[in-house]
């Protein structure tokens, strides 16, 4: 049987036709959820895509915790189930306290589209076990409100554990010690700023390139659901 | 009718983006004597009823719960006359 | 809500009171209109019905200037089988194989950009975009045109950055990836910035929705946001005039875009569309209400009623004129029949989209509306919509014309770098100059990748796009290819020329990407067309562009005029801003710009003759503006995008890239910054270096392609008998012209990119 | 040391789109009893020196020029004790 991926779209979600795409590349099946509807459809994992969730007016992500799927998810999360944010979906789940910190407007205060190179730090987590560790990748980032940002203790908490599970190598917006994404301590939660769903396709991703280096974060659920 | 406003700045610890740009860009239009400038948010919230107690308890709890992301953000709840 | 004491104007008011004096020319309605109205009527106009005839009489909605020369682009337009909807409507829409149709179109929003530079380019990208849903089309990306004053001038760093954020605040908020436009600076768009904004959509062939009201009972329902006073500083003239003691609140002097709000209409919408759920569909844009009543009411079975005071209102205190001509964004109106409003309001509901029904089709010809049961409109709409006024604006040629023609920048009146030295610090100081730099600046506020179908973006000759909705991924297929393209300063040396030189530029531009150009869509910048050297520009203008499509077989879509981009008596260079569109089978096969691989041979297809009038050159270097722009041979261009086209299609190209502003020297440095590799250049020994360098005639490529496919490449072009030359191969790390310099790749790039952060960052 | 803040909100005519979204979002939260909601920024500006005239002078043109975009936002300077 086919793994199930569930994609959230909110009222101004924009990447979630991409984070579809990424499920079907990778041979899963793609889920389509609605804010609104409170059930998750029985899928086995559950992308948060990028966007504009409310138009992100009063802080990104604000709002969207509040919506009815977001109850199931966060429920979910905690018995374990994979999810991914990405972009606005990585500012609602610190918004929803699934994980630590916030983010905030980038230090330059302008909006970026870039591709960028990372630094995967962890490899322990249901979205990250096809990557190894100090592995370097490209995948785009674009957004204004990027800049991770959290005590010095919770940082502390998060290097510690091994948290971090990728750092900018040239930090593009300000981000607490180059913090591109983080997981959850049990790591099938995991946020994300830059956009792996935009880095799945020779004609479509970065250029030069390379141009495919997201596909593992979709493939190493794969690979875990299946031998789970 | 009653107006309460929600003030809602970034905790000190937190680096302002948004603040250090008006920084930066103060003495470049001849501004000086300016120590730090920090940018918040602002909210005025119109009551239907008066501002009583129950009143400003629920305004509290909106920016608990909405207004304020307490992990980055502090805010302070008063009466506008 | 409040009823305030304002005084309605009544039909029967305005029957009984014929003599009631109406300030008409405040709204700008001119003596013998106003006439015609009362004519029209039989009766003095009520003052909503003032209103309406204001707006849409007004020269943005009439085209009561341009429209004798604008009938040039249907009269002329060339014989084709794709064009499944041609100006008139919203946008044209063209055919691009099996179900598939694209919509596309170009508008302005100048004036408002520079009052507010973020809002107004905001608005400009909702605006475009609300018309491309309309057609019934989901909008898949926009490109943005813009000029400004002189990039180091104070006004431009308020201006520029606001419009820069505004579009990209818009645009990325929309989910619509932003795959191509201009920045060009000039002291002549100081105080008058051109912001222009291309939409394109796309949809199902049979789905083409058109702005009518069909069937009498049937609803009409105004979904969106809620109307408040924005944009309606004439129709304050109005209401004060008929208010009693009691005033209205301020009315807002900018309009505020809602992004969210529209993303959210846009997939509401499109559900809509998805289960056929209207007979007719109109956006509200410009003159709002009044509009899109009387265009649908006009354009269907002929009558319409309205119950104004059924439309949801965001400020209580907006009177029925007010409301007829407001403009605020994010509202849409349809056309339903009462079986299939439940449905329509659900999905209204569902993606919490306020919806109401104001009003129902009729037959009676008549476009009728009440305020809270008292008539006070009833018109025949196509009086309104299509008998507006027709102005023969007179117009002659510019007695300075001769002039600026003559003052060619030749070697005698213009100094020209000789040695290698020279031509050396004129390579950098050019690639640096505003005009011709890196303008990743801009481009990184951008989103260009949401949706995921982008194929080739910012850097690129055009943006391309897959159009495999629902993404069906690695396959490469169907696609789009889109440019835009304007050059002011050889439009103001010759409007003819110029024109035809923006399409030719778009044309090849699209074509060096390996599509094939379809069809074309346009925005007219002019001054005001009341100064007869003005309107000989525009008129030149418009009949070189119809000209040069007939030839080339691309027709006209649509489009739009901006005028009156002037401040006081001085008007900009006459801008017109061209888009094409083209069509690539297989985006697999696309041709980047940038030179990949080291050792390929560089090839200079096309004529170079010695010109510089309108030259980046003679601006940047001599800030001189004289002459004539490049000669234009449409029958060589078409040889060219053959050739170009084939080239990606049988895979003998590696990279291509158009010679445009700046010349043959910019486009190889773009092109070896692109791709990280150096190149070794041969100047064709029959041309002065500086010639060969910077000359801008047009109907030119620099290729690169294997060593493999170089004669198959000659061959093809010396079969069409279009000159070819080697000039180069790809090789190190420094920008190499034998015997005149060298420039190591890392300095070039510092002077390219350095510009914009240096100036705006 | 002083400290003097700016308030910056959008004028009343204008569209508060950002408002607008909390406003709608309140009833969904169980928040009743609010007519409206508006957002705007709050500027915390430190003073070297004491906040007398010529310093809130200083601020006010601060603000005028670069804190508020007097276009659509109204403003107003206030000394905070
Ligand atoms: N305002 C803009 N928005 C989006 N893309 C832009 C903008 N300005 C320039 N570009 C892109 O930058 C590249 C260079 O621009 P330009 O010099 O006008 O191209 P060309 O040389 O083909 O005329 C093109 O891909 C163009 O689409
Ligand atoms: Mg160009």
């Amino acid at each position: 049987m086919s793994v199930r991926i569930g994609v959230v779209t909110f009222p101004g979600t924009q990447d979630d036709t991409d984070a579809l795409r990424a499920a079907r590349v990778v041979g899963a099946e793609p889920v389509a959820l609605w804010h609104r509807d409170p059930s998750l459809h029985g899928v086995d994992a559950v992308i948060l895509p990028g966007g504009f969730s409310y138009g992100d007016y009063l802080r990104a992500g604000a709002i969207a915790r509040f919506s009815p799927v977001m109850e199931a998810v966060i429920a979910a999360a905690r018995e374990g189930l994979p999810v991914l944010g990405i972009c606005n979906g990585f500012q609602i789940l610190c918004e929803s306290h699934l994980l630590p910190g916030a983010l905030i407007r980038n230090a330059g205060t302008l909006f970026v589209n870039r591709d960028v190179k990372l630094r995967v730090e962890s490899t322990s987590t249901a979205w990250t076990s096809d990557y190894s560790v100090g592995q370097q990748i490209v995948i785009p980032i674009k957004n204004g409100e990027g800049k991770f940002a959290a005590d010095e203790k919770t940082l502390d908490e998060l290097e510690a554990e091994g948290r971090v599970i990728a750092r900018y190598l040239d930090n593009p917006n300000g981000s607490a010690r180059d913090i591109a994404g983080i997981a959850n301590a049990a790591g099938n939660v995991v946020g994300l700023m830059p956009h792996p769903e935009h880095a799945i396709e020779e004609l479509t991703g970065p250029y030069p390139g390379p141009a495919t280096d997201g596909l593992p974060f979709f493939t190493s659920l794969l690979k875990q659901l299946v031998n789970a | 009718m009653a107006r309460v406003v929600v003030d809602v700045m970034l905790k000190p610890e937190i680096l302002d983006p948004q603040g250090q740009a008006v920084n930066r860009a103060l003495p470049r239009l001849g501004f000086d004597g300016v120590v730090d400038v920090r940018q918040g948010k602002r909210f005025e919230v119109e009551l239907e009823g008066p501002a009583d107690e129950a009143a400003l308890a629920q305004v509290r709890e909106m920016a608990e719960k909405l207004l304020a992301n307490t992990v980055i953000e502090e805010y302070r709840v008063r009466v506008e006359n | 809500m409040t009823e305030n004491k304002y005084q309605v104007d009544t039909v029967e008011r305005a029957t009984q009171t014929p003599e009631v004096e109406q300030p008409y020319a405040a709204l700008g309605v001119k003596d013998d209109e106003y006439a015609r109205i009362r004519e029209i009527l039989g009766r003095r106009p009520t003052a909503p019905e003032l209103a309406m005839y204001s707006v849409m009489w007004s020269e943005h909605c009439s085209y009561k200037s341009s429209k004798v020369h604008l009938k040039q682009f249907g009269d002329k337009a060339p014989e084709v089988d794709f064009l499944l909807v041609g100006p008139g409507e919203n946008a044209g829409v063209v055919d691009v194989g099996g179900d598939l149709a694209v919509t596309f179109k170009i508008e302005s929003h100048n004036h408002p950009s520079y009052v507010e530079p973020y809002q107004g380019a905001a608005t400009g990208v909702g605006g475009i975009v609300r018309d491309i849903l309309t057609m019934g089309a989901r909008p898949v990306a926009v490109l943005d045109p813009l000029r400004f004053g002189p990039a180091d001038a104070a006004d431009t760093h308020r201006v520029l950055p606001g419009v820069v954020r505004g579009i990209g605040g818009y645009g990325n908020s929309l989910g619509l990836p932003n795959i191509g436009g201009e920045v060009v600076f000039d002291a002549c768009y100081s105080g008058n910035p051109l912001v222009n904004a291309l939409s394109v959509g796309v949809l199902k062939k049979s789905e083409i929705k058109l702005a009518k009201a069909d069937g009498p009972g049937n609803r009409v329902v105004l979904f969106g946001a809620r109307t408040g006073g924005d944009g309606i500083g004439g129709a304050s003239v109005l209401a004060s005039a008929t208010f009693d003691e009691d005033k209205p609140s301020k009315r807002p002097s900018v309009q505020v875009g809602d992004p969210f709000m529209e993303k959210v209409l846009i997939e509401c919408c499109l559900e809509i569309y998805a289960e056929d759920l209207v007979t007719g569909i109109q956006d509200l844009g410009a003159a709002g209400l009044s509009c899109a009543t009387t265009e649908l009411a006009a354009a269907g079975t002929g009558g319409m009623d309205v119950q104004l005071d059924l439309a949801p209102l965001r400020d209580a205190t907006l009177v029925p004129e007010e409301i007829l001509m407001s403009e605020s964004q994010e509202r849409m109106m349809a056309v339903v029949t009462p079986e299939k409003l439940p449905r329509f309001f659900a999905i209204c509901e569902k993606w919490d989209v306020i919806a109401t029904v104001i009003g129902t089709v009729t037959d009676t010809g008549r476009l009728r509306m009440t305020w809270h049961g008292e008539t006070i409109v009833d018109v025949d709409p196509r009086t309104l919509a299509h008998q507006g006024p027709v102005y023969e604006r007179p117009y002659h040629r510019p007695s300075w014309q001769d002039s600026l023609q003559a003052d060619v920048p030749d070697s005698a009146r213009l100094e020209r770098p000789k040695s290698g030295e020279q031509l050396r610090e004129t390579v950098l100081r050019m690639i640096a100059s505003p005009n011709l730099a890196d303008k990743t600046w801009v481009l990184e506020q951008y989103d260009h990748r949401v949706r995921g179908n982008t194929i080739l973006a910012h850097g690129e000759d055009s943006g391309m796009l897959r159009l495999s909705e629902g993404g069906d991924s690695e396959t490469g297929g169907l696609g789009i290819a889109l440019s835009t393209d304007g050059n002011g300063r050889y439009t103001k040396l010759d409007p003819y020329t110029g024109a035809q030189l923006a399409l030719a530029e778009a044309y090849r531009n699209v074509a060096a990407t390996g599509a094939n150009p379809l069809a074309v869509t346009d925005c007219l910048n002019f001054g005001s067309p009341e100064d007869p050297e003005v309107m000989w520009q525009f008129a030149e203008a418009c009949r070189g562009l119809a000209d040069a499509c007939l030839e080339l077989g691309t027709p006209v879509t649509g489009g739009n005029v901006s005028f009156y981009n002037q401040t006081g008596a001085e008007a900009i260079h006459p801008t017109p801003i061209v888009g094409v569109l083209g069509v690539i089978d297989d985006v697999a096969r696309r041709t980047r710009s940038a030179f990949e691989t080291e050792g390929e041979i560089l090839l200079l297809v096309g004529e170079t003759r010695d010109e510089f009038g309108g030259s980046e050159w003679a601006h940047v270097v001599h800030g001189h503006l004289g002459g004539l722009p490049p000669k234009l041979d449409l029958e060589r261009e078409r040889q060219l995008a053959e050739i170009l086209i084939a080239g990606s299609r049988d895979g003998m190209l590696s990279a291509a890239h158009d010679l445009s502003d700046g010349g043959l020297i910019q486009a190889i440095a773009e092109s070896c910054l692109r791709g990280g590799h150096g190149a070794r250049v041969v100047l064709p020994s029959e041309l002065d270096p500086f010639v060969a360098l910077f000359s801008e005639s047009a109907g030119r490529a620099v290729v690169a392609v294997p060593r493999s496919e170089e004669k198959r490449f000659t061959d093809m072009c010396n079969f069409r008998n279009v000159p070819v030359v080697r000039i180069g191969v790809v090789d190190g790390d420094e920008l190499d012209v034998q015997d005149q310099f060298a420039i190591p790749l890392g300095e070039l790039r510092e002077a390219w990119t350095g510009t914009f952060p240096k100036l705006f960052g």
